[in-house]
């Protein structure tokens, strides 16, 4: 079991509030997308479950296996540790490592260490051509190899919840559409919790269970199906200014 | 032309002299060209070790080697104390290149003082059987006063790649210079880590010692002279490379073995140095550096 | 056809195996307002960086009012008209707003006649001439680097994404701040993500896609455009 | 400060000095005042390029000695003036700026501190090599008793680096102030945005680090008269290249004021420490102050009384 | 008196700058005190005889005043630490003679003595300096007084002993090679050598120089043995000195005749490092057991030397700085007394005009104020085994080769194995 709930957060950088007063969750086993175009709050918000920001007030609860943590005021590391991983928006991979230390570090969380071996033929199996890249730089590689990469590095610590924030930026539309398919799919083998931050709405809708649309630091619309989340209105005059 | 034999002889002294080299320069190289940290004091340290060498092997009588060896835990944790402080008070306040240079020059001058004041001003040296002994290849001669160095600076760069690559610690090492965020997302702190590394480069540094007291006489202000040789060897290299370092420090090794042996000592530094400029002016990634 | 201020001929980019933008041709025409859309990391803030050389092209070419830019430094640019402002903003942090607009006044004034407070002014930052960077709120910092890029006296301003992260109102302010600059005259290509602003502001609109143009023409037509859609919404 | 009472201190320092040279009976303080002039002269000129431009010079000891040994090598041929000499040595270090910062100024700053090291190195090889100026055995310079004014020579040699250093802190504070003080500040915070912002980043680079030099190299002409005897390891000595960083950095970059009092309190605590106590503590002294600074008041005397003001620079 | 400098060590190190006070050895009398001053390196290159020097004046001192001090009078020491850099040297001595007001001045070394010469000389000053070469060629000031035993000609005195003991070999030795590193004393030794070989008639098969900086020196080794010279003769400083000859040992490099004017050789570290490798190396001595004979009085000084050195980290035998030092303190000693008082003009004639007879025997001081005649031992090393300091305590250790009336035995040659 794990789950994720937000309660009332809000964060920002200096003087600016990116974010109000937001609460949200993330039910165990489900992939959540989190909606809405750039400049909203979406990274603000991973970045404050991450640990990567700390936010003003409010609470983050992380529930794994039973046991509640609150992430709030926890460091990065300690929160990767308890099984939350995250995709970072532009990869962040390690540009002159080669593919497969990329992968390895990955697992540096004690747990994972014992199951590198595994988690390695995972990651090459899921994506064959990473391993026939292992012993090429991360930083050579194309758009969409190094999003395969950044994901598989993001299993390699063994988690319960995968955050992944904007998986389709700079990728072509067809890239786009395998990278959520794969997504997905991983999600399924490994029995993930999933929170996905994307702009690019049809196809994070493919495969969430359900979606927020944030705008201006506050949740807009909550979707209970992405039936719901499809028909509205909202998400058209957002983005297109339609 | 030269007699093949003796232009041989001084590639292999040369090459020698560059193991040695490598051995000084490698802490730099974590420090300077991994972690981004300009210390400028490494020599500094190194001739500590030395002192440190001197101080086991005249009162106990331990191989000096093994002396630098046993001193690489004291002086890993002198460095991460050393780091510790350069943290708070540079790092974590984002303003650490140009105050951190003259903090390095700062901790040069006392820990040359403090050698003066604790150990004196005069030459020390250490014994050990290997010292003033020749072995021969062929036409070649080797003085061990300059394999062991060599052998023992190879064999500390082997053992820390394979460290770096083969270990956990190693892999967040090569990583933290590289996306000290995306470290942390794998769990990693990176300011641990950095003191770590740390800790590694100034505990090199201990070993260096130990082989420049096996080459010379030391005394507390001669590291001075192995400050530019030591970072433009990390520079050549091409910053954060093991094997780029390697090879750098080999080809100064040998520039100044064949400029004395062939044409004139006096300008073997400038001339090794000499290569130093052009090769920032046009190939500034340096020697052998991985790309990107 | 009058003759276009800025034309962009094939323009290629690549980042060792990655190719960003792929044989770019584009027209502007003088005194045009042009929206330049895209998902993120399609190549938009590269393009930028190419235009204004601040990296250097593969192939192609850049032409300002006739004259080919190729391999001249940014800061020629920059003289002969073509400014930018930097998605995040980078101010000069140890000079104060009014000298913030100095270095360009200074080095790429084109006989501009405003002063920096005039400038200030006009984008409301009177009072905040004698503070440094660091004081200002998001949107101040915005406005600097806006009035910052037009203190160089531009013919043509790219701004690449100046209302990212801005309030409703905020969006507004910048947004009457470009609309008045180029009734003075000023092209400008605007980079934007928050339609609603693109919409109001632009005459025409390109949309980059994974590097490569796929719609140019009015507005409307291109949000309406399927390939346009898809890529922003997904199929 | 405005200008007229810059100039006005200016003046009035230069007077000071003069009158106090005129009262003073005892050479020590032209001697001890010399030196701390010409470490003012020095942090100055470092600062033109490290502090306006942010970019740091290691080779300081290469400038100054090139000026010191231009000096030899022209006394030795034409014995001119001492004023030629200065504009001799500033010529050639000049000129040594230029070519090394056309080589190594398109770098990530940290290379080029790399490339200056070099430089010192190199060029120290090449005078020890020079036997016209004394090679390795270093080079005697017999100063006149009496100086051209009257006066002994040392206290000769004390107005002239007087004049030197207000001169260079003058130009320094115009550089600040001017078209070109604006373009390096830019460069410092952003060369990117710089660039954007229309400054020819490398042209300016190339000027400061010229004028630098060039101030670095009439620092040091004067310098074989002072100490009678030169040889390459005192005219390379590090100890130049580190008080000259590290004097802006206690007393703080960026302005022109900053190296005036890094230079003014480090030469003081060095010559107080070298004086009164006598051993090796006296640089242990030096180098924990140095330390102690740096670490407490990063952005050295100007900004610790600037946040005691309540300035945010 | 180790105590007594113990304590003002912890002391300074301890209080750093408050500290001020320790300077001037505090004394108990109430006669007002004849201030002697110098500038004396303590850190840096040149620290390591610096600390020799300063620490046998102490004992200089200590004796005299124990004796009632100079016509009644107490000598006190007042010494700055230039750091080895000369570019120091002009502040510290208008410190001591305009400030301080010292009644007399000391002078280390070569190039931290030429910056005091035209302060000295502005203010009449005498001189009293040790370990230079050949400054006073340049100034010709009449009250200036060398110690170091190179004789009028001091250049030439370096090798002349090496040279004429070489031109004694049978057979006669026809080429030489030249090395020295690029500083001020070897570079002058091996000019020296240059003209020594030119009036020998040798032939000059190598003649290098090599920068202070070197770490190996096995390639210049290897470049003078394809020249294949009879003599090699090297003017070196501490380092290179160790490794030019372990390098020359390493490559079993043994030439007819090898050594010259190396700084080093006189270390009593650097002595006990080497060792063997000292076999028959040719160096020059200002002392040495074998010389005991001739100059009794050294002994005991340096039986009072050695404990203070090994507890202050200098040099611990003490055979090249301290009998020099001490002797010209005794010069000035005896010149006061001689003069009855501190006028300068008259204690530099009286200094010029008198034969001294002090630790290191009887001198007398010429033109420019050096020794009238040169008395630099040449010494070759023999019968040494491993490595150890306490072997050089025996006379038959380093024999002495030249001048002819300190002569102990003679020369050893070809080179020898190290160990033998």
């Amino acid at each position: 079991m794990s789950s994720i709930t937000i309660s009332h957060l809000g964060a920002g950088y200096g003087k600016v509030r990116v974010i109000q007063d937001l609460s949200m969750e993330v039910r165990s086993g489900e992939t959540v997308a989190l909606l809405g175009t750039n400049g909203n709050g979406k990274s603000t918000l991973i970045k404050c479950v991450m640990g990567l920001l700390t936010p003003a007030e409010g609470s983050i609860k992380a529930e794994i296996d039973g046991v509640t943590h609150e992430l709030a005021g926890m460091r990065t590391e300690d929160i990767v540790s308890l099984g939350i991983a995250l995709v970072p928006e532009g990869r962040r991979l390690f540009p002159r490592l080669t593919v497969e230390e990329n992968l390895t570090i990955g697992a540096f969380r004690r747990v994972a260490r014992k199951v590198l071996p595994r988690n390695i033929d995972f990651c090459f199996e899921a994506f064959p051509r990473l391993k026939e890249r292992r012993t090429q730089l991360a930083g050579s590689m194309s758009g969409g190899e190094q999003q395969m990469l950044a994901l598989g590095r993001a299993l390699m610590s063994e988690p319960r919840i995968l955050l992944i924030d904007e998986p389709s930026v700079g990728l072509a539309p067809l890239l786009v559409k395998r990278t959520i398919e794969k997504i997905a799919e991983l999600k399924q083998e490994k029995q993930l919790t999933v929170l996905m931050a994307e702009q690019n709405f049809h196809q994070a809708l493919r495969i969430a269970d359900r979606g927020y649309v944030i705008v201006h630091g506050e949740i807009a619309f909550a979707g209970n199906s992405a039936a719901e989340l499809n028909e509205n209105d909202l998400i058209k005059k957002l983005y297109m200014g339609l | 032309m030269p007699d093949p034999s003796a232009v041989l002889n001084a590639v292999v002294a040369g090459v020698l002299l560059g193991g040695f080299y490598a051995a000084v320069a490698l802490g730099i190289a974590i420090a300077f060209g991994m972690l981004d940290i300009p210390n400028l004091s490494h020599p500094a340290f190194v001739v500590m070790g030395a002192f440190a060498t001197w101080v086991l092997n005249n009162t106990f009588g331990i191989d000096p080697v093994l002396a630098g060896l046993i001193m690489t835990g004291p002086f890993f944790i002198l460095g991460v104390l050393l780091y510790r402080l350069y943290h708070t008070c540079f790092e974590s306040r984002g303003e650490a290149p140009l105050q951190g240079l003259a903090f390095f020059f700062g901790i040069l001058f006392i820990t040359e003082v403090v050698l003066v004041l604790t150990a004196g001003a005069d030459y020390r040296s250490v014994q050990a059987d290997y010292i003033g002994v020749s072995v021969n290849l062929g036409s070649v001669t080797l003085p061990l006063r300059m394999v062991v160095p060599f052998v023992v600076s190879i064999g500390m760069l082997l053992a820390l790649q394979q460290f770096l690559s083969r270990s956990f610690t190693g892999r967040a090492i090569l990583a933290v210079s590289q996306d000290k965020l995306a470290l942390q997302l794998m769990g990693v702190s990176p300011t641990r880590i950095k003191a770590l590394a740390f800790g590694i480069s100034i505990a090199t540094a201990a070993v260096a010692g130990s082989l420049l007291i096996i080459i010379q006489p030391v005394e507390p202000s001669i590291g001075r002279d192995f400050i530019g040789r030591a970072f433009a060897a990390v520079v050549l290299g091409g910053m954060g490379s093991f094997w780029g370092m390697l090879i750098a420090s080999i080809i100064l090794g040998i520039t100044e073995s064949i400029v004395s042996d062939m044409w004139n000592p006096s300008w073997a530094p400038a001339i090794a140095f000499g290569f130093l400029l052009p090769t920032l002016a046009f190939r500034s990634g340096g020697l052998l550096g991985r790309k990107l | 056809m009058t003759d276009a201020l800025l034309v962009v001929d094939g323009l290629t980019k690549r980042f060792g195996g990655f190719t960003a933008l792929s044989d770019i041709s584009l027209r502007i025409q003088p005194g045009e307002r042009l929206g330049l859309i895209g998902p993120n990391g399609s190549g938009k803030s590269t393009f930028t960086n190419c235009i204004s050389g601040t990296l250097p092209i593969d192939a192609g070419s850049v032409t300002l009012d006739g004259r080919r830019l190729d391999g001249l430094p940014s800061h020629q640019r920059t003289r002969l008209g073509l400014a930018r402002s930097f998605q995040l903003p980078r101010p000069f942090g140890s000079l104060t707003v009014a000298e913030n607009l100095r270095v360009p006044m200074l080095y790429a004034g084109r006989g501009g006649t405003d002063t920096e407070a005039e400038l200030l002014e006009m984008v409301g930052l009177g009072g905040k001439a004698a503070q440094r960077p660091g004081d200002l709120t998001q949107v101040e910092m915005r406005k600097l680097e806006l009035a910052r890029a037009m203190a160089a006296s531009p013919r043509l301003l790219v701004a690449d994404e100046a209302m990212a992260g801005l309030s409703n109102s905020e969006v507004d302010e910048i947004l009457a701040l470009l609309l008045r600059l180029n009734d003075q005259g000023v092209t400008i290509v605007l980079i934007e993500h928050i339609m609603r602003a693109v919409m109001a502001f632009s005459q025409r609109l390109v949309c980059l896609v994974a590097g490569r143009k796929i719609a140019d023409g009015d507005p409307q037509d291109v949000i309406r455009n399927d390939d346009v859609l898809k890529a922003y919404l997904g199929e | 400060m405005s200008n007229l009472r810059f100039w006005a201190c200016g003046l009035l320092l230069v007077l000071v000095g003069w009158l106090l040279g005129r009262l003073v009976s005892n050479e020590y303080a032209f001697f001890a005042g010399y030196s701390v002039l010409q470490y003012i002269l020095l942090a100055t000129a470092w600062n033109i390029l490290g502090g306006y431009a942010g970019y740091v010079n290691f080779g300081t000891a290469a400038f100054f000695a090139l000026g010191a040994y231009v000096s030899v090598a022209l006394n030795k041929l034409y014995a001119p003036p001492l004023p030629v000499l200065i504009v001799a040595g500033g010529v050639a270090s000049g000129l040594i700026g230029l070519l090394m910062g056309s080589l190594t100024l398109k770098l990530r700053g940290v290379f080029f501190s790399i490339a200056t090291l070099a430089l010192a190195i190199v060029s120290q090889a090449v005078i020890t090599n020079w036997e016209f100026v004394g090679g390795s055995s270093g080079a005697y310079v017999l100063r006149p008793r009496v100086g051209p004014l009257g006066g002994s020579y040392i206290e000769y040699l004390f107005y002239t680096m007087l004049v030197m250093a207000v001169a260079a802190v003058a130009l320094a504070r115009t550089v600040e102030r001017s078209k070109l003080g604006f373009g390096l500040a830019a460069i410092r915070d952003d060369e990117a945005a710089a660039e954007a912002s229309g400054v020819p980043t490398l042209k300016l680079k190339l000027l400061a680090t010229v004028a630098s030099g060039t101030l670095m190299g009439m620092a040091g002409a004067p310098l074989p008269f002072y100490v009678a005897y030169l040889d390459p390891p005192s005219a390379f000595n590090l100890a130049y290249a580190v008080n000259t960083i590290a004097m802006p950095l206690v007393g703080g970059t960026g302005t022109w004021i900053g190296p005036v009092l890094g230079a003014i309190l480090l030469t003081v605590v060095q010559e107080t420490a070298m004086v009164t106590i006598s051993s090796a503590a006296n640089l242990l002294i030096v180098g924990l102050l140095m330390v102690g600074f740096i670490t407490l008041a990063p952005n050295g005397i100007v900004g610790m009384v600037r946040k005691l003001r309540g300035d945010r620079r | 008196m180790t105590q007594n400098i113990a304590r003002r060590t912890v002391f300074a190190t301890a209080l750093g700058g408050v500290a001020a006070t320790m300077v001037r050895t505090p004394l108990a009398w109430g006669a007002d005190p004849i201030t002697i001053g110098c500038s004396m390196p303590q850190t840096g290159a040149l620290a390591s005889n610096g600390k020799a020097v300063l620490l046998t004046m102490q004992i200089w001192a200590e004796e005299v005043n124990a004796k009632g001090g100079i016509m009644g009078r107490p000598v006190q020491l007042v010494y700055y630490d230039d750091q080895s850099n000369p570019a120091n040297v002009p502040r510290i001595y208008t410190k001591l003679l305009d400030v301080d007001k010292v009644d007399l001045i000391v002078t280390n070394g070569t190039n931290l003595t030429v910056p005091a010469m035209p302060i000295a000389m502005e203010r009449g000053k005498v001189v009293m300096c040790m370990f230079s070469l050949a400054i006073n060629e340049k100034f010709h000031y009449d009250r200036f007084f060398q110690t170091m035993p190179y004789g009028p000609d001091g250049k030439a005195a370096i090798s002349a002993g090496f040279f004429e003991i070489a031109m004694g070999m049978t057979p006669k030795p026809m080429t030489v090679a030249l090395v020295g590193a690029d500083a001020e004393f070897s570079k002058n030794a091996v000019a020296g050598a240059r003209e020594q070989a030119r009036k020998h008639g040798l032939r000059v098969v190598y003649d290098r120089t090599y920068p202070p900086s070197t770490v190996d020196f096995g390639p210049i080794i290897r470049g003078i043995a394809t020249t294949n010279p009879d003599l090699v003769y090297i003017g070196s400083y501490p380092l290179d000195t160790t490794g030019l000859i372990r390098s020359a040992r390493e490559l079993s490099f043994r030439p007819k005749l090898f050594g010259g004017g190396m700084v080093g050789t006189q270390n009593a570290s650097l002595k006990g490092d080497l060792g063997e490798m000292l076999n028959d190396v040719v160096s020059y001595e200002l002392y040495c057991p074998a010389a005991a004979g001739h100059f009794p009085r050294v002994a005991p000084m340096l039986e009072k030397y050695q404990p203070l050195a090994a507890t202050n980290g200098v040099d611990t035998l003490g055979y090249y700085s301290p009998p020099f030092t001490y002797c010209s303190m005794e010069v000035l000693e005896q010149a006061v007394k001689g003069v009855g008082g501190l006028d300068q003009d008259k204690l530099g004639k009286y200094i010029h005009a008198t034969k001294f007879d002090t630790i290191v025997g009887d001198i007398k001081f010429g033109a420019d104020g050096e020794w009238t005649e040169p008395r630099m031992l040449t010494v070759q090393f023999r019968g040494l085994k491993g490595q150890g300091v306490d072997q050089f305590k025996s006379p038959s250790a380093e024999v002495i080769l030249h001048p002819a009336q300190y002569r102990t035995g003679e020369v050893h040659h070809p080179m020898g194995p190290a160990a033998q």
